[in-house]
C-alpha cells in the first residue's frame, strides 16, 4: 500500500459515487455538485497515478489544473442555466423530473 | 470515333430548359412558351442527327467518372434511339397541348419547369449506358413528376401524389439495393446486347434469381405490373398533359423500358430463360393484361377506363419480353411505341372532352360525336388500335406478339391475346357507339366554349398524334420505322434475323 | 503559402475573430463575425487543397512535438473536416447576417431591443475555432479542452434563445460534462499506462492491457453521449429544436460530428491493434439502431424544427454504420461524403426552418400551407435538402450511401445494407409529408417577407448538397493522398 | 514510508470518500454545499501529500473557494424562490439499483486497472527534466502550463471567456448580499483587499519558479472582488472596457502566438532567450482577465435584463 495506490483508489470510489449521484439525483444542483465530486476522484486519480515515479510526473498536474479551471468554468455556466430555469419555470428540476412522485 | 456532344446537349437541353423555366414569372407567357417550343424542337432535331449518324453507323456516347469503379454512362443504341425518338415525338406534342391547355392556370412556370425536367430525365433513362445511370435517372423522374401530379394543390391531388410517391419510392428503395448488389457482384459493366450475366453460368444462381425479381419489381412500379399499378389510376387527377406524360411519354414507358434493358441487356433473354425467371414473368404480364381489361370494363370515369387500360396494355410489352423469342421481341418494342401513340391520343383527347365540355364519365358522352366530331375521330383511331384492328398501329403489336408466341410454342399467349382483344372491344365499343350513334342525353356538364370542336392548339396535336398512329401501322414496313428498328434490335439479342 | 501557414490560419482566424468580436461590442461584431468567416472557410479550403497535394503532416504547437508538447496532425480525415466547418460555417455566417438583423427590424418596431442577441458571433466563432482547434489535434488532452470549447459555446448559443431553450441547453451540458468527466478518465488510464497523450506514439504502444479496454470504453461511453447517438440521444431534439435557427444550424450539421470524428480517430486507428470487431458491430448497431429510431420519431413530430432535429438523431446513426463496414474499401470515403453532405442539407433544413418560423410565425408542420407559393426559393431548398438526406440521386446523400450500400454488400452484410435502405424511406416519409404543403394553395397571404440573405443561403447550401453527388472521385483521391488511416 | 504518514493518508482518503458520500445523500442542499467546500479543503491536503502543490493552490482556491461561493451564491438565489426544497433524500428504487451496481461495476474495474497497471512507469518526468532549461521558467509546472503544453492553456481560457459570455446571455440577475454589509466588512475589505493584490502580484511572480502562478493568483484576486461586491455592491456590465479586460489575457496569449509564427517559428513556439518574460508577460495578462472572469461569474451582469449594455 503506498500513497498513490491509496489516493488512486479513494479517487476511484470518489469518481464512482460522484457518477452516480450525478444519475440518482433529480435536484440540479445536486448534480452540479456530484459531477464536481466525480471530477475530483477523476482529477485525485490522475495526481496520484502520476506520483508513481519520484519527482512526481509534472505534466498530470498541469492537466488537473487545466481541468480545475475548466470545472469552474461549466459549473458557473450550469449554475447561472440553473438559476435561470428557476426564474422562468419555478422549479430546479429538469422538466422530464418535476411530475414524478 | 466516339462523339460525347450529341448525347450530352440531347441531356442537357430540357435541363438548363426547365432551370430557366422555373426563375421566370408566371407572367411571361410568351418567353416561356417560346423556350418550351425551342426545347422541344431542338430536341427533335437532336434526335434526328442521332438517327442520321447511327445509321451512317456513328457512336455517340460520354461517360463521367463517379467513383473508383463507377460511371455515368450515356451512350447511343438502338433500343435508346427507339425509345429517345419517341419519347421525343410525343414530348413536342404534349408541350403543345400543354401550353393551350394551361392557358391560365396558376403556377405554370413551376409546371413546365418540372415538365421539362421529366424529359431530361426520360432522355437520361433512354440513353443510359449503365444500369446504375439508368437508376439515377428512374429516380430523378419519380422526383420531377411528382410535383405534376400534385399540380393541382388539392387535397385529392395530394393524396395521390402520396400513393404515387409511396409505390416509386418504395420501388427505388428496392431498386437501389438490387443495382448496388449487382454491381458489387458482377463489377461496372455497361449494358451489352445478349446481357452481361451468362459469364457467371451456373454460379450465384439463387442470387441473380433474387435480384431479378427485385429489378422487375423495382422497375415494375412504373411499368405498372399487378400488383404494383394502384398509383396509375390514382394519379390521373392530375391534368391531361400530365396524364399523357405518365402514360405514354416517361413514366410507364420508362418502367417498361427499363424492363427490356434488364432482360435483354444485363441477363439476356437466353440466360434469363435459363434461370427460369422469364415464366413466372409471363405469367404476371399475363395476368396483368387481363386484370387491367377487366377493371377498366367496369370504370364509368374515363380516365380511369384509360388508365386501367395502359395497365392492361403496358403488359404486352412485358409479355413480348418474357415470351422467348425474336418475333414476340418485335412485337414488345413495337408496341412501346404504339402504345405510346395510341395511349397519348386517347388521353389527349380526354383531356379536350375535359377541357371543352366538362365531360369526365363515360355516361356522359352520349352524342358528343357531332358536338366534337375530330376530336372523338381521334379518339376512335386510339380505341380501335387498343382493340387491335388494322391497319392502325395495335394490329402489327398483336400480330407480331401472337407469332411469336406460336415461334415459341406458347400457346396459351394467344388465348390471353385474343381474351385481351375482346374485353378492349368490350371497354371501348360502347364509348364510340354513346359518342356516334346516340343522340345528347343532357346538357354538357361545364361548357366553356362554343364554337367548332376544341381549341385549335388542343385539337392539332390530337389529330397528329392520330394520324401517326395510322401511319404507324399502314407503313409499319418503311426504312427505318418503328418497326425495322425493332427488327434491327431483335436481331442483335438473338444474333440472327428473324 | 506552406501547408503550415494555411493550417495556422484555419486554427487561429476563428479563435482570433471571436475575442475581436467580443471586445468590439455590439455594432461591428457581425461585420467581424462574416470578415472571419471568410478567412477561417478559405484557409481550411486552402489547407484541403494543400493536404491533397503535399499529404499529410504533423505540427508540432510550440516546436516541442509530442510526447512532452501537442501535435497537431494534419491528414485527410481532418482537412475534410476542417473544409466542411469551413464552407457550411460560411454560410451560417451569412445567414445569420439576415436572421439577426431580421430580429433587430422586429424588436426595433416593438420598441425594444435584441437584448444579448450579438453575442452570438463571439460564441458563434468561438465554436468554430473549438470545432477547427479538435479536427486538428493529436493529442489526447487538447482534444478534451477543444471538446469543452465546443460544448460550452454550444451551450451559449442554445442559452440565446431563452424559453424552453434553457432547460435543454442546461441538459445538454450536465450530459456533455458527464461525458468529458469519463472521457478524462480513459485519457488518465492512457497516459498511465503508455506515458504520452499522442494518438500516434499510442497507437504505436497499445496492448490489451484491461486499463486500455476501460479506457477505451469510458471515452467511447462519453464520446458517444456527446454525439448524442442512441440511446443517449435524448438531449439532441430539445436542445436543437428550440434553439436560434443559425445555432440549431451549426449544431446539427457541425457539432454533432465532432464525436463521431473522435470515434473514428479512436476506433479505426489508435485502437485498431485491439482487434475490435465487436466493438464496431455494436457500434453499428446503435447506428441501425438511431437510424430507425429517430426516423420514427421525426414522424410524429408536429412542429418542423423538432422533427429536423430527430431526422439528426437518424442521421447521425448512418455515420456509425461506417465502422463495422470499415474493412471494406470505399466505406471511408462514403460515410465522410454522407458526413459532408448532412452536414449540408441539415443546415439549409434547420434555415428554412428558421425562413419558415420568420413569414409564419410558427412552424406547426399542420399549418403550413402553401408555404412554397409565398417562400419558392426556400420550398427549392427544402427539397434540394430533402433529396440528399433520403439519399436520393443525385446527390451528396445518395453517393455517400451508395459507397456504404456497396460496401456492405461486397462484404456479405445484406443486414446492413437493408437498414440502410429501409432508413431512406423513413427519411422520405418525414420530408415529404412536410414538402406535400408547399403544393397546397396558400391559406393567408402573409406580407412578411423572409430576408433574401436567409433564403438564398440556405439554397446555396442546399445546392452544394446535390452538388457533392460529384465529390466522391475528388474525395477519394484526397484521402489517398492524405492518408487517412 | 512510515506508518504514521500511511495511516494519515488512510485517514485523509477515507475521509474524502466519506464526504463525498455524505454531500450527495443530504438532504439539506445547504449543508451538503458546506461540505463540498470541506471537501475541497481536505483534497488540496491530499494534493499536497502527493507532492502537487500547485494543485494543491489550485484546489483550495479554485475548487473549493470559488466554486463554492458560486454554489452557495447560486443556492441563496434559489432559496428566494423555494425551489431549493425540492431536494429529496434518495430513495431506493429499481432505476437506481441498477445503476448502482452497474457504478459499482465500474469502480471495481476501476480498481482492477490501478492495480494492473505495468510498475516501472516514469511518467514523462525525464523528459521535463531534460526540457527545463529550455522552457524559460524553472518550476515545471508553469513550464508545462505555459510553454509545452500553453496550447491547451489558451483554449481554457478561452474556456473562461466562454463561461463569461454565457453568463451574460442568461442576464443571470445578481442577488444583493443577504444583509446591508456591516461596517466590520467594509473594515475587512479594507484592510484585505491590498494585501490580496500584493499576494496575487506574488504568487503570479512565484509561478516562475515556486508552486503559483495566473490561475492561483487570479483567484486570490477575484476573491478580494468578491468581497468587495458583499461589502458594496457594485456590477460588471457587458460594457466596453469590461469586455476588454475579460478578452485582453486571451488576445495577448494568442497574438504572442501568432506573432512567433508569423517571424519564423511555430505558433505559440517561445524561443529559448525570451521564454521568461514572455511567460510573465502572458500570465500577467491572463490573471486580469481570469480574475475579472470569475468576478464576473460570481457577480453576473446586473442591471442589464432590459438589455440596455452600451456598446
Amino acid at each position: 500500500m503506498t500513497p498513490p495506490i491509496i489516493y488512486a483508489s479513494a479517487g476511484a470510489a470518489v469518481l464512482c459515487l460522484g457518477l452516480f449521484g450525478f444519475l440518482a439525483a433529480r435536484h440540479v444542483l445536486r448534480r452540479i455538485l456530484a459531477l464536481n465530486v466525480m471530477g475530483s476522484g477523476v482529477f485525485m486519480m490522475l495526481v496520484a497515478l502520476a506520483a508513481r515515479t519520484d519527482p512526481p510526473d509534472p505534466i498530470p498536474h498541469a492537466l488537473v489544473l487545466t481541468g480545475i479551471v475548466v470545472a469552474v468554468c461549466v459549473t458557473a455556466l450550469a449554475l447561472a442555466l440553473l438559476t435561470r430555469m428557476c426564474r422562468d419555470e419555478g422549479s430546479a428540476l429538469l422538466p422530464e423530473d418535476r411530475d414524478i412522485e | 470515333m466516339t462523339d460525347p456532344w450529341i448525347p450530352l446537349v440531347a441531356v442537357g437541353l430540357p435541363f438548363l430548359t426547365g432551370i430557366v423555366i422555373f426563375m421566370l414569372d408566371d407572367r411571361q407567357v410568351a418567353l416561356r412558351s417560346l423556350l418550351n417550343l425551342f426545347g422541344a424542337f431542338a430536341k427533335l432535331v437532336l434526335v434526328g442527327v442521332m438517327l442520321w449518324g447511327v445509321v451512317n453507323g456513328r457512336d455517340y456516347g460520354v461517360r463521367l467518372a463517379i467513383a473508383p469503379g463507377l460511371d455515368v454512362a450515356l451512350h447511343v443504341d438502338a433500343l435508346a434511339l427507339l425509345f429517345i425518338t419517341l419519347s421525343a415525338v410525343l414530348w413536342a406534342l404534349t408541350t403543345v397541348y400543354a401550353i393551350g391547355y394551361l392557358e391560365n392556370a396558376a403556377h405554370r412556370s413551376r409546371f413546365f419547369g418540372f415538365f421539362s425536367l421529366s424529359i431530361f430525365a426520360t432522355t437520361g433513362i433512354a440513353l443510359a449506358g449503365n444500369l446504375f445511370t439508368l437508376f439515377v435517372f428512374y429516380e430523378i423522374l419519380t422526383l420531377v413528376t411528382y410535383p405534376l401530379v400534385v399540380h393541382r394543390g388539392t387535397q385529392k391531388a395530394l393524396a395521390a401524389g402520396r400513393v404515387y410517391l409511396c409505390y416509386t419510392l418504395a420501388g427505388g428503395a428496392v431498386l437501389l439495393l438490387a443495382v448496388a448488389w449487382l454491381h458489387a457482384l458482377a463489377g461496372p459493366r455497361d449494358f451489352v446486347a445478349g446481357g452481361y450475366l451468362r459469364e457467371f453460368g451456373t454460379d450465384h444462381q439463387f442470387t441473380l434469381i433474387l435480384l431479378f425479381g427485385f429489378l422487375i419489381a423495382g422497375f415494375g412500379v412504373k411499368a405498372a405490373l399487378f400488383p404494383l399499378h394502384g398509383w396509375l389510376p390514382v394519379a390521373m387527377v392530375a391534368p391531361a398533359p400530365v396524364s399523357a406524360l405518365l402514360h405514354a411519354v416517361a413514366v410507364v414507358k420508362a418502367g417498361a423500358f427499363a424492363i427490356i434493358r434488364v432482360v435483354y441487356d444485363v441477363f439476356g433473354v437466353e440466360f434469363a430463360q435459363s434461370l427460369g425467371v422469364l415464366g413466372p414473368l409471363a405469367l404476371l404480364a399475363a395476368f396483368t393484361i387481363l386484370y387491367g381489361s377487366f377493371r377498366a370494363l367496369t370504370e364509368d370515369e374515363l380516365k380511369k377506363r384509360l388508365a386501367y387500360s395502359t395497365v392492361s396494355q403496358v403488359s404486352y410489352i412485358i409479355l413480348g419480353v418474357a415470351v422467348l423469342g425474336p418475333l414476340s421481341t418485335i412485337g414488345a418494342l413495337v408496341h412501346l411505341v404504339n402504345q405510346g401513340l395510341l395511349k397519348i391520343t386517347l388521353f389527349l383527347t380526354a383531356g379536350n372532352l375535359a377541357e371543352t365540355l366538362g365531360v369526365h364519365h363515360v355516361h356522359e358522352m352520349d352524342g358528343v360525336g357531332r358536338r366534337m366530331p375530330l376530336t372523338m375521330t381521334a379518339f376512335t383511331v386510339g380505341a380501335l388500335g387498343m382493340i387491335g384492328v388494322p391497319p392502325i398501329a395495335g394490329f402489327v403489336t398483336k400480330f407480331y406478339l401472337g407469332s411469336g408466341a406460336a415461334q415459341a410454342g406458347q400457346w396459351w399467349v394467344i388465348v390471353v391475346l385474343v381474351a385481351s382483344s375482346l374485353l378492349n372491344a368490350c371497354y371501348f365499343l360502347p364509348i364510340l357507339y354513346r359518342a356516334w350513334f346516340q343522340p345528347q342525353s343532357a346538357p354538357w356538364p361545364n361548357e366553356k366554349r362554343e364554337g367548332f370542336d376544341a381549341k385549335a392548339v388542343l385539337l392539332v396535336p390530337v389529330l397528329f398524334s392520330a394520324a401517326l398512329a395510322v401511319g404507324a401501322g399502314i407503313f409499319a414496313n418503311a426504312p427505318f420505322g418503328p418497326l425495322e428498328w425493332a427488327k434491327l434490335i431483335s436481331s442483335r439479342e438473338f444474333g440472327y434475323g428473324p | 503559402m506552406t501547408q503550415e501557414s494555411w493550417m495556422e490560419g484555419t486554427l487561429a482566424a476563428p479563435l482570433l475573430g471571436a475575442v475581436l468580436a467580443l471586445i468590439a461590442g455590439r455594432s461591428a461584431a457581425s461585420a467581424i463575425g462574416i470578415l472571419t468567416a471568410l478567412v477561417g472557410s478559405a484557409a481550411s479550403i486552402g489547407l484541403a487543397f494543400a493536404v491533397s497535394r503535399g499529404g499529410s503532416f504533423r505540427y508540432a504547437v510550440g516546436g516541442w512535438g509530442a510526447p512532452l508538447g501537442i501535435d497537431l496532425r494534419v491528414d485527410a480525415l481532418a482537412a475534410v473536416m476542417l473544409a466542411m466547418t469551413g464552407v457550411v460555417g460560411l454560410c451560417i455566417s451569412v445567414y445569420a447576417v439576415g436572421y439577426f438583423r431580421g430580429k433587430e427590424a422586429e424588436a426595433a418596431s416593438s420598441r425594444t431591443n435584441t437584448g444579448p442577441a450579438w453575442l452570438f458571433w463571439p460564441m458563434w466563432l468561438m465554436l468554430w475555432g473549438g470545432m477547427n482547434a479538435l479536427y486538428l489535434s493529436g493529442d489526447l488532452f487538447n482534444i478534451y479542452v477543444a471538446l469543452e470549447v465546443v460544448g460550452i459555446s454550444g451551450i451559449g448559443l442554445i442559452a440565446l434563445a431563452g424559453g424552453s431553450a434553457i432547460a435543454a441547453a442546461l441538459r445538454y451540458l450536465l450530459l456533455g460534462l458527464a461525458g468529458s468527466l469519463l472521457y478524462i478518465v480513459g485519457v488518465e488510464l492512457l497516459y498511465a499506462g503508455y506515458a504520452t497523450l499522442d494518438l500516434e506514439q499510442l497507437r504505436q504502444r497499445i496492448d490489451a492491457q484491461p486499463s486500455t479496454w476501460l479506457a477505451a470504453a469510458l471515452m467511447t461511453a462519453g464520446l458517444l453521449a456527446k454525439s448524442a447517438l442512441f440511446p443517449l440521444h435524448f438531449w439532441l431534439p430539445p436542445a436543437h429544436g428550440h434553439a436560434l435557427a443559425p445555432v440549431s444550424a451549426a449544431l446539427s450539421a457541425l457539432v454533432v460530428k465532432t464525436g463521431f470524428y473522435l470515434l473514428v480517430r479512436l476506433w479505426l486507428d489508435v485502437f485498431a491493434a485491439l482487434g475490435t470487431e465487436h466493438v464496431t458491430t455494436f457500434l453499428g448497431a446503435l447506428g441501425a439502431a438511431a437510424v430507425l429510431w429517430g426516423g420514427v420519431q421525426a414522424l410524429q413530430q408536429e412542429r418542423l424544427k423538432m422533427m429536423v432535429a430527430y431526422s439528426t438523431v437518424a442521421q447521425i446513426g448512418y455515420l456509425f454504420m461506417l465502422f463495422p463496414l470499415a474493412s471494406m474499401s470505399g466505406s471511408l470515403t462514403g460515410a465522410l461524403l454522407l458526413a459532408v453532405s448532412h452536414a449540408m442539407s441539415k443546415a439549409a433544413l434547420f434555415m428554412c426552418a428558421g425562413s419558415v418560423l420568420a413569414v409564419y410565425g410558427h412552424d406547426r408542420i399542420q399549418s403550413l400551407q402553401g408555404f412554397g407559393a409565398l417562400m419558392p426559393m426556400t420550398a427549392a431548398a427544402f427539397a434540394l435538402s430533402s433529396i440528399s438526406l433520403i439519399g436520393l440521386p443525385p446527390s451528396g446523400g445518395f453517393a455517400g450511401k451508395w459507397m456504404l450500400l456497396s460496401a456492405a454488400l461486397a462484404g456479405g452484410a445484406w443486414w446492413w445494407a437493408a437498414i440502410i435502405v429501409l432508413g431512406g424511406l423513413l427519411t422520405a416519409a418525414y420530408l415529404l409529408r412536410v414538402l406535400a404543403f408547399a403544393f397546397l394553395e396558400p391559406v393567408v397571404a402573409s406580407s412578411t417577407r423572409a430576408p433574401r440573405a436567409m433564403e438564398l443561403t440556405s439554397l446555396i447550401l442546399a445546392g452544394m448538397a446535390i452538388a457533392m453527388n460529384f465529390a466522391l472521385l475528388p474525395l477519394h483521391d484526397l484521402l489517398h493522398a492524405g492518408g487517412a488511416r | 514510508m512510515s506508518g504514521d504518514t500511511l495511516v494519515l493518508d488512510l485517514v485523509l482518503a477515507g475521509l474524502l470518500v466519506f464526504l463525498a458520500w455524505r454531500l450527495l445523500t443530504l438532504s439539506d442542499l445547504f449543508k451538503a454545499t458546506v461540505l463540498f467546500i470541506v471537501f475541497g479543503v481536505l483534497l488540496s491536503l491530499a494534493w499536497v501529500r502527493l507532492n502537487a502543490p500547485d494543485v494543491a493552490l489550485a484546489e483550495a482556491a479554485i475548487g473549493a473557494g470559488v466554486t463554492g461561493a458560486l454554489v452557495l451564491d447560486a443556492l441563496r438565489r434559489l432559496d428566494a424562490r423555494g425551489p431549493a426544497d425540492e431536494a429529496q433524500p434518495l430513495r431506493l428504487n429499481l432505476p437506481r439499483l441498477v445503476g448502482a451496481l452497474l457504478v459499482m461495476g465500474l469502480g471495481a474495474f476501476l480498481l482492477w486497472s490501478v492495480l494492473s497497471l505495468p510498475p516501472g512507469w516514469r511518467g514523462l518526468s525525464s523528459e521535463t527534466a531534460a526540457a527545463m532549461p529550455r522552457s524559460g521558467v524553472v518550476n515545471p509546472v508553469t513550464a508545462s502550463l505555459l510553454n509545452f503544453r500553453g496550447y491547451d492553456t489558451l483554449l481554457e481560457i478561452a474556456v473562461l471567456m466562454l463561461a463569461v459570455l454565457g453568463v451574460w446571455t442568461l442576464n443571470a440577475e445578481p442577488m444583493p448580499p443577504a444583509e446591508p454589509a456591516g461596517p466590520i466588512l467594509d473594515v475587512l475589505v479594507k484592510a484585505l483587499l491590498p494585501p490580496m493584490v500584493v499576494v496575487a502580484g506574488y504568487l503570479l511572480w512565484a509561478g516562475g519558479h515556486a508552486p503559483g502562478g495566473a490561475f492561483q493568483g487570479a483567484a486570490v484576486l477575484a476573491a478580494g472582488g468578491i468581497l468587495l461586491h458583499l461589502a458594496r455592491p457594485f456590477n460588471v456590465a457587458n460594457r466596453g472596457v469590461v469586455r476588454l479586460v475579460i478578452g485582453f489575457g486571451f488576445a495577448v496569449f494568442l497574438l504572442v502566438g501568432l506573432t512567433l509564427a508569423t517571424l519564423g517559428g511555430r505558433f505559440l513556439e517561445l524561443p529559448e532567450r525570451h521564454a521568461g518574460i514572455l511567460i510573465l508577460m502572458i500570465e500577467t495578462a491572463a490573471m486580469i482577465s481570469i480574475a475579472l472572469t470569475f468576478v464576473v461569474l460570481f457577480v453576473g451582469n446586473a442591471r442589464d435584463n432590459a438589455g440596455r449594455d452600451t456598446s
